[in-house]
């Protein structure tokens, strides 16, 4: 018959969070570090290999508060490449004059791919635009069959790449004065919609980055508390036996980083499963839209500063808790 | 050496735990400390390793004023006094020899040399058997003698003790008395506070006795003298 | 001269998480309350009351994430506004056969009004829909300027409202039977691309709903736990004083409701704050796109659904708590 | 009545605290324990109050096998039993008057009943003075009194006391043990651990004493008798 104990009310017994088991170790003698940061860094993972629920539900929820952020930022370098590229693939036409003749049309031709970011230059004859003109008017297009000679003249079109709206602007401005052009039309509505889109987007991801942020460095700094309450005793006990601050303060600023960095990577993990499952949205969207949107992931350099912003925000919860609960 | 000049401790609440006290113990000596519950006795001690601060008066150790330490020079004071709590402080999610091997931990010893003073000092309180259990497997005795243990494991020059033999029987309690005797005679200075007027009869170490906050007088060799200036 | 203590060297001293004080009431006793329920509620508030920075930071965290919940949830019902909007003001165009008269024309006007959800009903005779073409045609319309006769029919403008895109098909295959329709033609490009931006929304929402909603369990389990490790040696000893199930739990789900309701109503406050903020966007896009969109606050309802779930869910963590650290 | 049937306390470090011990305590008679350090007097405590389940053996109290409580039950048989703990387990975090209060908050009494209740224990054990302080202002042996305090506060049929005397001096002993004597004459069944052999043999109750988890003797009046079956 085993001895059962009914002794503790609570797991934590005496002791910490757990369980005080009895241990009755074949080994010799538990090891002494007897390096301090190793010892502070011993301590600070201890929980985690403990498997501490507390301190692994607050790594998730700090996983998830950056994920949130992550996938903010995520959203708008997106939203922002997208409106990029709407507005460098704009599509820009330039109609010629009447009578201009196809040695003319080819001199303008020449003369706009000399310009920067010019891709995709495509000569429209009169006819090719009479179709097109058909196809546009549907059902009212039958009238134009009634015309006795295509009153339509040369056209040019071509896209711009890395140019923002103002220099796509210009650039329609400056093919204006090209001999035998008469007038240049190019499309920025859908990127004025777009901007406003991302205008609300960076709004409200900013409001809550902000919050987000904030809330992390609380969440790590209240398991700090959980753990500085857990072993309170102990800290005091260490008082009197002599322990100087480092000795007792290291540990934690180490458990905080610890829990910040592993939350930033859960981060990681987390907003790159998002973004894989957000592909086939997105695929529908481009199909919907008729575009191909290239979403792209956070960049190398991105990710270390998530990971680097979790670290700091531990670190900054662990001082806040000592600050608040270690009284010295 | 342990000083207080006149020393007067007042608690939050108003009420006065040690009045107007001054007593020198020399380096080396050996003094109980009796007296009624309430009597002020581990407030005495408190003072010495500055967990409580004197309201008036002066307490100097080792030349010292400990209420001027820097937050620095606190921690050294400390490492210099074995402390045997009234309550025992243990720490129940740790094993015996992790409590005892704290001490010297917090204190910055060799890593190499932990493992072997801290056996050797559990082996002489009688706890050789039990190193590797939690406190909250030992009885309330064996529980005392781990705070002794861990209070003498880095030979500190000073050791103070509260009530070291309360929860002991009465052999039990001379051993622990003849292995702080045995400390003495290596040169630490002990002050011993205890109810146990017999035991502390029975050694041939001077009794100073306190009555609601003041010293009434000391007992050297069975013969009382005054309070010392 | 005032007495100093250094004797604890954590603020928990020997107590609960706040340092122990010497109190010496001059009341003659504190009120000891009878009823089982008010004590467990006195239990549970204390914390609050006593202005632990764990609990109202947990509190903020709590309100927080269901803010985030709660703002998806308003971008989502807005989402589908605009969407029934867009839907609803759809613009059904309906051409009549060449040679049909004003007198025809009237008839299937009176058919259409008589139709569910039809407004803004006009009549475009064929000079309007050549003025209007010509708008259309931009640069090109000089072309039409060669005409000798207006070749454009009759047609039928009018609006449906309280129509879902199935039941605007529908009427529009009706109205294609009337006598003397040509072709009947009404635009979706834009409810379909509205309704993959909401797609992509409700994904991403749902995604991260359901997480934030775990992650508001998890923290108050954790600021539970924080409390009833704070609390291990009153339980502890309230068990051998023979105190029964009822009587130590109690508090804690009284603690966990308390937290989560708290949570709830400072997201309903910061959904608020966040949704008069937005409006300033909002202006800007209604500006940009040239429509009215009216966004909605969450609805009563809603309301009082989001705090019964940060309820729930505030219970639901006090009882994981209870479970995982207060072995009974 | 509590009687123990050849009961084995093997604890998981697979010591055994308490070897084959039988015993009764008759309703209303007062026991005192004794033994060394260690002896297993505690562990035969808690195996009455159920902090710990005899690996082999019966205890039963009030005609009941602790063994076979429900969850239920237990604490109806806990709230008939006050126990003061070897180390007090008094709350820190509150006074002195509302430690004492929470037993009977536990038990379910009235209210209004409760503060006058608790007010004439506290002045029994002499803490009249002392009731809205924190124990964390008391001394040792003042708190071991607010554990008396609680212990009897609800005038429980039976009263185990782990080395109430082991923090105070021989005359505030002998005040506590008075204090139980008064109870035991109003028809309590106590049961006192201690390792003073002086105060046990002061009053002429029969004293068990145990070595190494055995009962070697019950002494009564100064006789010895041998271990019951
Ligand atoms: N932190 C405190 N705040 C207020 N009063 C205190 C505090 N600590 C002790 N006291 C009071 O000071 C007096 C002396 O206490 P002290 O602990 O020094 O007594 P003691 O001689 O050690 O008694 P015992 O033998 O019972 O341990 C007691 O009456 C006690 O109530
Ligand atoms: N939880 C436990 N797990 C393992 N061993 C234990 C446990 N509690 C007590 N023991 C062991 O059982 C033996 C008896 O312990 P107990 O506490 O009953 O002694 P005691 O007679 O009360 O001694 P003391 O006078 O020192 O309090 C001791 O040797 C102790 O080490
Ligand atoms: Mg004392
Ligand atoms: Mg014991």
């Amino acid at each position: 018959m085993t001895p059962r104990e009914t002794e503790s009310a609570t797991s934590g017994g005496r002791g910490g969070g757990k369980r005080p088991t009895v241990r009755r170790t074949t080994k010799t003698e538990p090891l002494i570090v007897g390096n301090f940061h190793a010892r502070s860094f011993r301590h600070a993972w201890k929980p985690f290999a403990e498997k501490s629920l507390s301190h692994w539900t607050t790594t998730l929820v700090i996983a998830l508060a950056l994920t949130i952020y992550g996938t903010f930022h995520l959203l708008l370098v997106n939203a922002e490449t997208v409106l990029n590229q709407w507005e460098s693939s704009n599509l820009v036409t330039v109609f010629m004059q009447r009578g201009v003749d196809r040695n003319m049309l080819a001199g303008v031709g020449k003369a706009i791919k000399g310009q920067a970011g010019v891709t995709h230059l495509t000569y429209v004859s009169p006819k090719e635009a009479l179709i097109r003109l058909k196809g546009m008017m549907g059902e009212e297009a039958k009238l134009l069959d009634e015309l006795e000679e295509n009153p339509l003249p040369y056209s040019l079109e071509f896209r711009v790449t890395g140019h923002n709206r103002e220099q796509v602007r210009a650039l329609a401005r400056e093919v204006g004065t090209f001999p035998g052009v008469e007038t240049v039309s190019y499309d920025h509505q859908w990127a004025d919609r777009l901007e406003a889109v991302v205008g609300l987007f960076r709004y409200v991801g900013h409001f809550f980055s902000l919050l987000l942020l904030a809330a992390v460095a609380l969440i790590v700094s209240n398991t700090i508390k959980l753990t500085i309450i857990a072993r309170r005793d102990e800290m005091e006990i260490m008082r009197f036996l002599g322990a100087d601050d480092a000795f007792i303060k290291t540990p934690f600023l180490y458990e905080g980083a610890l829990q910040g960095l592993l939350g930033a990577s859960g981060a990681v993990v987390l907003t790159g499963v998002l973004y894989l499952g957000a592909h086939g949205v997105i695929g529908e969207l481009n199909r919907s839209f008729g575009i191909m949107l290239s979403v792209e992931f956070l960049s190398i350099g991105q990710l270390i500063l998530l990971v680097l912003v979790g670290a700091t925000l531990g670190v900054a919860g662990a001082l806040l808790s000592l600050a608040r609960f270690l009284e010295v | 050496m342990i000083q207080f000049h006149n020393v007067t401790l007042r608690y939050p609440t108003g009420y006065e735990a040690v009045k107007k006290v001054s007593l020198t113990l020399p380096k080396g000596s050996f003094h109980y400390l009796t007296g009624h519950s309430g009597a002020g006795k581990s407030s005495i001690l408190k003072l010495i390793y500055r967990a409580v601060l004197p309201s008036e008066g002066a307490v100097v150790v080792e030349g010292r004023n400990v209420e001027q330490l820097t937050r620095r020079q606190l921690p050294m004071l400390r490492r210099g006094i074995g402390v045997i709590f009234q309550d025992f402080k243990l720490l129940y999610d740790r094993t015996v020899f992790e409590n005892v091997a704290l001490a010297m931990e917090v204190a910055g010893h060799d890593p190499g040399r932990i493992p072997g003073q801290v056996k050797r000092t559990l082996q002489n309180v009688g706890l050789g058997e039990r190193m590797y259990y939690n406190p909250i497997a030992l009885s309330g005795g064996e529980q005392q003698r781990v705070a002794i243990a861990r209070a003498t494991v880095n030979c500190p020059p000073v050791v103070i003790a509260d009530e070291p033999t309360g929860n002991l029987d009465k052999e039990m309690g001379r051993r622990i008395i003849a292995l702080l005797d045995a400390l003495h005679q290596q040169g630490t200075t002990v002050l011993l506070a205890t109810h146990d007027l017999d035991l502390a009869g029975e050694t041939g170490h001077p009794r100073i006795e306190m009555r609601e906050g003041s010293i009434v007088g000391i007992w050297r060799d069975g013969t009382a003298s005054g309070s010392e200036p």
